[in-house]
């Protein structure tokens, strides 16, 4: 199975290549291999899988961490990955021709192979981490894919929507694993199973719940985060079809049906999934309604679809579990033809706009009739396997009313979608912007082949998808069932109601101008889509407005913060700690030694308030003399030199220097001055007090001891100090001298530089 | 005997710094500062360091006395010459009572000649 | 002790002297004024340190004090220098 | 700059104070002194002398370049420390010779690191001084 | 053997020595600095290798033993820093090769090339603390004058308070390393740590830790110290701000990782809670920082920032998974925030601008640079399977496991919006049109896009190789963590004891 | 012949400066010096001839005279509350002629207290001194130049 | 002696914060100037205080075992003069440089490189 997902990414890697040596058309049907190839090895594997023991395979990653390449083949990853490799068989076709007119194809093939291969990861992961890394990079290849047309804004706002909304979830979801982790200690979802009572009682499961709830229905596009789906359209037609109805979006259907079984021991899991789901199938549903463009209508009703998948989740009943597959696989099959078709109608006649299309089927009669029966299916017409989707669905609801009225106009409002998508464009009066004919072979192909399939699933469902459900059931509930797949019924209330469903659909659509004309106040803020554009542009001022705090340009500012932190710290746990007990003042101090400290003080006030430059520097100068004394008087004759040496010659350096620069005019405000000096002098007072501090603390300086034994045995040297620095520690000095030579050529390129500017 | 001579230089030597510190301060004009300054205060230190080569006794610390000594006596008045110019040239004020400047004679021919 | 004493007087005395020029080197007016200050006060402060090294009898503090005395000298010319160089780019 | 006395002062300090530089250096190990103040005591030397003679003069005096002083000196100090590794001791190991000069004590690679310490500091000093004197 | 740790440090200093003297002969400098960047480059692998399987290294610099001399020790934690630095710094110099210009070449830019590297893994492989001090200022002079050299108004502006910020940092360094002395008798690493972990707790103690936190925060840039960072990072030419970015702020991260696992161990509990405010803090402002920026390398030196917060974090949950985490985390960091440098350096190099709203159409015109921007730029923002993610997944864990809910999820935060600024770039630069209006023709031969490009995808491939092998990635992070939380093997080696 | 002088001077300085007065450092010193004065080759110009030593001490002791007795006169002045000065720059035309001399004889006015060589005018005819007691200054002018002018022309003619 | 010192020390830090808080640039470096006076001061202290005993072994003696001042800090500073001498010169230059470009010495107008008002 690692050899599929691979195999996927190597394709898409080797693309652009391939692209560059062959037409699009050859491209696409080379790459169209991978897939198809990938679809013949699963079917080989359905056997094994079907019966009952999943195909397992793991490969080490980094098993220090747990995380590892864990996959396995059972009812639900079987289906979802055949449909996976299947339809992107298909879509690899259609493209190929669909895609003739675009520029660089050869990205678009190499996305859509990477996507392919990510979403394969998703499906077979037995591994949540395994599954969270696809699943993150099935967001970013729909970004890719989203933005493919990215010169036009729209399209790069769309992406840009689509990753942040499904990466914020992304994350969540990672959270959620973590928290998982923390209750259970294992990533592995069959290991999930002896958890069960673990995560109905922890009180860690229910945030852990939600996160991993909120990465799946962003994701899958659930209210109130559906709203990056319908502007996901902005892709290429087969992108929508392949990534918006069959797959990606149904990933996060997938993550709660494989969690269901266990996470569903917490209460909270089934009753968020339920409403959420409801909420969704409706309301997006509603949407619909008010859509004049092919694409859009369809990517509405598949938000709304994916509200009913959720639901069904969500009920958690024996029978829902089973229609859950049976929905899920009606729609793909449908919702992907409906798509394709759309596409092409649009590539045919240039527009997607129903209600300027109509009669087409004459004109495109392999196209038209693929639509129709896609379109049968979805408002659930016998033979089509939509049919036994919908009547399940109705089962599955009748025991509750709320649900069920919800779900009746949920599937009225579908069937509506489905004439406005499927049959309006193609029968009645012919209507068109421009002349129009079938498209290409490969493009009516791919249609053609699910509405076909739409078909036989309807007529044999047994055959076709019997053992694939009762499997899928299995993995969703962990629980083995013989249930038979049956088209007919007999008639019962859910016939009836699918009747009045449709006859009040049929209605709808009757009465479309009307539905469309009708005036619905533009109400921003119940549009989800508003509150990203609030949170998005509330980050970029908030950014905006800390940035303007804190990085603010200046650097008085600048140094208040970090002083007052790098300070305050320090002097917070130094007072509170008692740091200054037991301080030892030591002799007091001589005259002579009274009247330095008087001149440096002297000094300092005056370096603090010179008007002057020059008196600055001169008192500059005193300071340095002055310690230099200090020194001497401390017993450090070299400091001393050195420092009288080093004073001079930065007098001299402040002298050749400061002439060029103005006097002291600037002269910052009062409170400034105020706050300037409260800092400044509680700096000095904690120094102070620490330097007190530490020097009462007693101290055995080892080393001082071993120089004064050794200086002049070891290394000959009666200048302890002189010896420290060119043998003890001559790898300090070494460092010294490269810093000063550093500052030579630095001031040289100074210098340098602006000489060649003012030429 | 030899602290008692000891202690005539030091205090005298530092009667003499005292001296140049005080005239520094209290005298009118510049130049005057550097005359009553420079002088007394080198004189100060030569005697102070020199009882201090005596004081330790020892030919390697003398000799380097004597080095401090006359190289004070060699810079302080370049010091003070050149001071004192730049200090006239910036246009340092003479005290009020100075009774003639020959100097600016010499220095407005000059310009003269040169425009 | 006596003489101990008259070192310590003296050290004193350099110091209230230093103190005392300090006073010129704050007060000014001009540029030259201040340098001589600086001036006389590295002078006094070469006497100071002669001082202690009698004080403390230790002669190897007096090195410094020939390093200083050559020093402070090349400090007052620069400024020299800098009153002239200033003069003549303004 | 334009004094007679300063020149002729200078012409007769300058070599003492080359002197005293390098007795700093020299005794560095035993007395106060070594290779930094040294070197700071030579530079303030070459200062004077430009003050007095102006940059042009003191370029000459110098003869190459303050940077090769500058490199110069830290090559001289990196060996210093790399002649120990030839002999298969740790970089930086003082190595001594077993002649005793009387002022300068024993021979060994600590003096020569003084030495190159004391040529860094001057071509740095210089090189600083000459660039900022050489703007105006 | 000893020797060979001591090259890291002195062979920069010779090559800058000898580049010093060719100074009139720019290309012989630049033969001699990629020969000592490819040298350099052996050596810290081979150092890594022996450290790896042997021990730990120590060099008695002067034959002087542990806490008289100074020490230098290579570690696994010292090693693998050495390596990825040196990896780094192979690759900016091969860059360089083509993308300097030549004004700034005859402005010692190759010396100062390698006197940064010196003070760079000086700091690295130091044992002691003041001799860490003087690596600092090596580098942060060879730094200063990095940014400068060039003079353009905006880098003088920008040194100013780069400079001046870090002098401070150097202030606060150099005063703790100064109580310390006064605390304790020894400036050698280990021999501190002995000593302090043989006292009683102290007060005093703390205190100094703070000042060491006070300085290495402000080198390695954490809220509320990074200033200096976002105002001058941007403004020298591209390869310098590649370099700084890669490695001067995780010296800084170094130096607190080193002396808060080493030193200052015995009140940890509290520096750890200021540790983890700061981290979420920093991640949090430097990230919203980036989102107000419109310009490549402005955006990528606030994300530094934001960056450095999960090292902290790190360090701050101060368990060994968390610790782990923050190790992977820099070795990823320093190879990622380099090449996504570099890769702005290649767009400025084609299109001839840093500005967002001035780009575009980069992808269309040169798609290679597309993906070796989305390769890094994915990584920085902790998209699997790339080494970020990996560096953000350990330090999430290390944290879910001490359930430390909040910092986890503000670190989470982080990511998505450091994916919002990179996917703002990759929008704006990538896959816009550049406005017609900022159209340039600019010339670029064929051999040099090649020549600029290879050291990008030698770091992209190091980037996705660390991904892909995250095992034995990960394994390595943790056996260095095991160095730092029980010192015992450092210290005897350092202070020539044989352990038990 | 000065150079040899001069070397002899420095190795002589070294051997003070070393306090090391053995015949090994007197070799080491002049080696030194050698160093020194190809170091210095440049600066050295100028011969110095010091061959009139008693002369010399003469000129010594009446200079420490004159700045003991100045020094006395100032201190006074500075430490009674009147002001005795009656400052101005006098202009002395002079004999000496070379650098050295004129160098010489201008410090050794502005080490004498009261008096402070200001400039030597460029044709080095006349020294402008400022002094700051001059009741007469043709007295001045002449005391300057038979004092110490004279003087000290004697020890270095 | 370690009251004064301290208090001198404490001095200098107040005075060297106040002077980099200051508009100016020459102020700015003036401060650190003063500040790396108090560094050295507190690491000095450090190494506790032995007045007047300079760490000299005497010609004769082989080792150094009476009362002396401690030539580790000594060294240290040392080297930080050193290393806060050769940056105060560029830092000199820089802040020339920068006035020349920028024609103020105003810190305040210093804000071209980071502040958002200057954003593109
Ligand atoms: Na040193
Ligand atoms: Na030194």
């Amino acid at each position: 199975m690692l050899v599929s997902v691979l195999a996927g990414f190597a394709s898409g890697a080797l693309a652009p290549l391939i692209r560059k040596y062959f037409s699009v058309q050859v491209t696409g049907l080379i790459l169209a291999i991978i897939p198809a190839s990938i679809f013949i090895y699963l079917s080989s594997l359905a056997g094994t899988a079907l019966s009952g023991t999943p195909v397992i395979e793991k490969v080490n990653w980094v098993p220090a961490l747990g995380i590892n390449f864990e996959f396995y083949l059972d009812g639900l990853s079987l289906m979802m990955s055949m449909l996976i490799s299947g339809i992107g068989t298909l879509i690899f076709l259609y493209s190929s021709s669909y895609l003739a007119k675009y520029e660089d194809t050869g990205k678009f093939f190499a996305y859509l192979s990477m996507f392919m291969a990510a979403m394969l990861g998703v499906v077979l992961s037995s591994n949540l981490m395994t599954l969270f890394i696809f699943w993150e990079l099935t967001s970013l290849t729909s970004f890719l894919l989203i933005g493919f047309k990215h010169k036009y804004e729209k399209s790069r706002y769309s992406a840009l929507q689509a990753l942040l909304v499904t990466g914020t979830g992304g994350i969540a979801f990672l959270a959620g694993i973590l928290i998982l982790y923390s209750i259970t200690g294992t990533y592995s979802i069959p290991e999930l199973a002896g958890f069960k009572d673990v995560i109905a009682r922890d009180e860690l499961a229910i945030p852990a719940v939600i996160l991993i709830l909120l990465g799946a229905f962003t994701k899958s596009a659930q209210f109130p985060f559906h709203f990056w789906l319908p502007n996901a359209m902005e892709a290429p037609t087969p992108v929508s079809a392949y990534l918006h109805s069959a797959t990606m979006v149904k990933a996060g259907i997938f993550l709660m049906a494989r969690l269901n079984p266990y996470l569903s021991a917490n209460f909270v899991w089934s009753e968020v999934i339920t409403y959420t789901g409801l909420v969704t199938m409706i309301f997006a549903a509603l949407i619909s309604l008010k859509q004049n463009d092919l694409k859009k209508i369809l990517a509405y009703t598949t938000v709304s679809v994916l509200g009913i998948l959720t639901f069904l989740i969500g009920l958690n009943s024996d029978y829902s579990l089973k229609t859950l597959g049976v929905f899920l696989l009606a729609h793909s099959l449908y919702k992907a033809a409906l798509f394709l078709t759309s596409g092409s109608v649009d590539y045919a006649t240039g527009s997607r706009d129903p209600f300027k299309l109509g009669g087409l089927l004459k004109k495109m009669p392999a196209t038209g009739t693929a639509a129709l029966i896609s379109a049968v299916s979805m408002i659930g017409i016998l033979p089509a396997f939509g049919f036994i989707a919908k009547e399940m669905f109705y089962t599955s609801v009748t025991f509750n009313n709320l649900f069920m009225t919800t779900g009746f106009l949920t599937a009225v409002i579908l069937t509506y979608a489905a004439l406005m998508a499927g049959v309006k464009p193609f029968l009645g009066k012919f209507q068109s912007p421009k002349e129009t004919s079938e498209t290409p072979v490969l493009m009516w192909i791919g249609p053609g082949v699910l509405a076909t399939l739409s078909l036989l699933f309807g007529l044999f469902p047994e055959i076709f998808a019997g053992g694939l459900i009762r499997d899928n059931y299995k993995a969703l509930s962990g629980l083995s069932t013989s249930y038979i797949l049956k088209l007919w019924h007999g008639v019962n209330f859910e016939l009836i109601l699918s009747l009045i469903t449709i006859l009040c659909g049929i209605g709808l659509y009757l009465l479309r101008n009307k539905i469309f004309n009708m005036k619905i106040p533009d109400i921003k803020f119940i549009k989800p889509s508003f509150y990203y554009d609030v949170l998005f542009n509330g980050v970029l001022t908030v950014s905006k407005l800390q940035t303007k705090f804190l990085q603010n340009g200046s650097l008085r500012y600048y140094f208040v913060i970090i002083i007052l932190f790098s300070l305050g710290l320090p002097a917070f746990v130094f007072f509170t700690g008692e740091g200054y007990k037991n301080v030892y003042l030591g002799e007091i101090p001589g005259i002579y030694e009274i009247v330095l400290g008087i001149i440096v003080l002297i000094s300092v006030i005056v370096a603090v308030s010179a008007k002057s430059r020059f008196l600055v520097i001169a008192i500059l100068g005193v300071i340095g003399y002055m310690i230099s004394l200090l020194y001497i008087l401390l017993g450090a004759p070299d400091l001393a030199m050195t420092q009288f040496a080093v004073e001079t010659l930065t007098v001299v350096l402040f002298v050749l220097v400061i002439y060029k620069l103005p006097k002291f005019l600037t002269i910052s405000a009062v409170k400034h001055r105020i706050r300037d000096s409260l800092i400044a002098i509680s700096s000095g007072v904690f120094i102070t007090l620490l330097m007190i501090s530490v020097y009462s603390v007693e101290m055995k300086s080892e080393m001082k001891e071993y120089f004064g034994d050794n200086s002049y045995i070891l290394a000959n040297g009666r200048n302890i100090v002189n010896v420290i620095l060119v043998d003890f520690r001559a790898l300090d000095t070494l460092g010294e001298i490269t810093v000063l030579g550093i500052a030579a050529a630095g001031v040289f390129g100074l210098m340098k530089v602006l000489k060649k500017d003012s030429k | 005997m030899s602290e008692t001579i000891l202690s005539v230089m030091l205090i005298t030597g530092a009667f003499f710094i005292l001296i140049s510190a005080i005239g520094i301060v209290k005298m009118p004009d510049i130049f005057m500062r550097m005359s009553s300054s420079t002088k007394a205060s080198t004189l100060g230190i030569a005697l102070i360091v020199i009882a201090a080569g005596i004081f330790f006794n020892d030919i390697g610390v003398f000799s380097r006395v004597v080095l401090i000594s006359l190289f004070l006596l060699i810079t302080a008045p370049v010091a003070a010459h050149m001071l004192g110019k730049a200090a006239y040239l910036e246009g340092d004020k003479l005290w009020e009572n100075t009774q003639f400047d020959r100097y600016k004679e010499y220095i407005e021919k000059e310009e003269k000649e040169i425009k | 002790m006596k003489f101990e004493f008259v070192l310590v007087f003296t050290l004193s005395i350099i110091g209230l002297s230093m103190l005392i020029v300090l006073y010129r080197i704050i007060k000014g007016p001009s540029i030259a004024d201040r340098v001589v200050g600086l001036d006389l006060l590295m002078a006094s402060t070469l006497a100071f340190l002669a001082v202690f090294a009698m004080l403390s009898k230790s002669a190897v503090f007096l090195d410094a004090g020939i390093v200083l005395s050559l020093i402070a000298f090349i400090g007052t010319i620069a400024f020299a220098y800098y009153l002239q160089v200033r003069r003549k780019n303004e | 700059m334009n004094s007679i006395i300063l020149k002729t002062a200078v012409k007769y300090l300058f070599p003492v104070l080359v002197l005293f530089s390098l007795f700093l250096l020299i005794r560095g190990h035993y007395e106060p002194g070594g290779g930094f103040v040294g070197g700071l005591v030579a530079a303030s030397s070459v200062i004077l002398y430009l003050i007095t003679e102006g940059v042009e003069k003191t370029k000459r005096l110098m003869k190459f370049e303050p940077v090769y002083y500058v490199a110069g000196g830290l090559a001289i100090s990196l060996l210093s420390g790399l002649v120990p590794v030839i002999l298969g001791m740790p970089l930086l190991t003082g190595t001594w010779s077993n002649i005793e000069a009387p002022v300068l004590g024993k021979l060994g690679t600590p003096l020569v690191f003084d030495i190159g310490v004391y040529f860094l500091v001057l071509g740095v000093s210089t090189k600083i001084v000459i660039s900022l004197a050489e703007e105006d | 053997m000893d020797f060979l740790i001591s090259l890291p440090v002195i062979l920069p200093l010779f090559s800058a020595i000898l580049c010093v003297f060719l100074r009139d002969y720019v290309k012989a400098q630049k033969t001699i600095n990629f020969v000592t960047a490819s040298l350099l480059l052996v050596i810290s692998f081979t150092i890594g290798h022996f450290v790896y399987h042997d021990d730990i290294i120590v060099l008695n610099s002067g034959n002087w033993s542990a806490p008289f001399g100074i020490v230098l020790v290579a570690d696994l934690f010292a090693s693998s820093m050495l390596m990825v630095s040196n990896l780094v710094y192979f690759a900016v110099v091969f860059y360089t090769l083509n993308n300097i210009d030549k004004e700034r070449e005859k402005l010692y830019f190759y010396p100062l090339l390698n006197t940064l590297m010196m003070g760079v893994n000086g700091a690295f492989l130091t044992g002691d603390i003041f001799n860490l001090y003087v690596w600092f200022e090596v580098m942060l002079i060879s730094s200063f004058v990095l940014i400068t050299i060039g003079g353009e108004k905006s880098q003088l502006e920008g040194a100013i308070k780069y400079v001046t910020l870090n002098l401070i940092s150097s202030f606060f360094f150099l005063t703790g390393v100064g109580f310390l002395y006064g605390l304790t008798g020894t400036l050698n690493m280990a021999d501190l740590s002995v000593q302090i972990s043989n006292s009683e707790p102290s007060v005093l103690i703390d205190t100094v830790s703070l000042l060491f936190l006070a300085a290495f925060g402000i080198k390695s840039a954490v809220f509320p110290l990074f200033f200096w960072l976002p105002a001058s990072y941007h403004t020298p030419p591209v390869v310098v701000s590649a370099i700084f970015a890669g490695l001067l702020t995780k010296v800084g991260v170094y130096s607190l990782i080193r002396v808060f696992t080493l030193i200052f161990t015995q009140n940890t509990s509290f520096t750890s809670d200021i540790l983890v405010v700061i981290a979420g803090f920093t991640m949090i402002t430097g990230v919203l920082g980036a989102a107000a920026q419109n310009d490549i390398r402005r955006i990528l030196s606030f994300h530094i920032v934001s960056q450095i917060g999960y090292m902290i974090m790190g360090l701050g949950l101060n368990t060994a998974l968390a610790l782990t985490g923050s190790i992977f985390y820099i070795l990823h960091h320093i190879i990622v925030k380099t090449n996504l440098f570099l890769v702005g350096g290649l767009v400025d190099k084609v299109k001839g601008s840093f500005a967002l709203p001035k780009l575009g159409g980069v992808y269309k015109a040169y798609p290679f640079f597309g993906v070796l921007f989305l390769i890094s730029a994915l990584s920085l923002a902790g998209i699997p399977p790339l080494s970020g993610f990996w560096a953000k997944f350990t330090i999430a864990k290390a944290g879910v496991d001490i359930s430390a809910y909040f910092i986890v999820g503000v670190a989470l935060l982080t990511g998505i919006l450091t994916l919002f600024s990179m996917m703002k770039i990759w929008n704006e630069a990538f896959w816009k049109e550049q406005p017609a209006d900022c159209v340039q023709v600019i010339k670029v031969t064929k051999k040099d896009l090649v020549l600029s490009v290879l050291p990008v995808v030698l770091l992209a491939s190091v980037t996705v190789l660390i991904g892909v092998f995250a095992g034995s990635v990960f394994e390595y992070a943790e056996k260095v963590t095991a160095g730092l939380t029980d010192s015992t093997n450092y210290i005897n080696a350092v202070l020539r004891r044989i352990s038990e | 012949m000065n150079k040899v002088f001069l070397n002899l001077a420095l190795t002589v300085a070294w051997v003070f400066l070393t306090g090391e007065f053995t015949l090994t450092n007197f070799v080491e010193g002049f080696i030194v010096a050698v160093i020194v004065l190809i170091v210095s080759d440049y600066v050295v110009g100028q011969n110095l001839y010091i061959k009139k030593l008693p002369i010399f001490v003469m000129f010594v002791f009446f200079f420490i005279k004159e700045l003991v007795v100045a020094n006395l006169k100032v201190a006074y002045d500075i430490l009674t509350p009147r002001n005795l000065m009656k400052p101005g720059i006098i202009k002395v035309p002079l004999d000496a002629k070379s650098d050295l001399e004129l160098t010489i004889l201008s410090n050794l006015i502005t080490l004498t207290p009261g008096t402070l060589s200001l400039e030597i005018s460029k044709d080095k005819e006349f020294l402008f001194v400022h002094c700051m007691y001059v009741t007469d200054e043709k007295e001045m002018i002449s005391g300057i130049k038979n004092g110490f002018e004279k003087r000290l022309l004697e020890v270095l003619r | 002696m370690i009251l004064l010192l301290s208090i001198l020390a404490g001095i200098l830090v107040s005075a060297g914060i106040f002077l980099i808080l200051r508009r100016s640039l020459v102020k700015i470096i003036l401060g650190f100037a003063l500040l790396t006076h108090a560094a050295n001061l507190i690491i000095f202290t450090s190494g506790k205080i032995t007045p007047g005993k300079a760490a000299f072994i005497k010609k004769g003696s082989e080792s150094l075992s009476e009362p002396f001042a401690d030539p580790v800090p000594q060294a240290l500073i040392l080297t930080a003069i050193v290393i806060s001498f050769g940056i105060t010169a560029f830092a000199l230059v820089l802040f020339k440089k920068a006035y020349k470009a920028t024609g103020s010495d105003d810190i305040d107008d210093y804000n071209t490189t980071d502040s958002i008002k200057h954003n593109i």
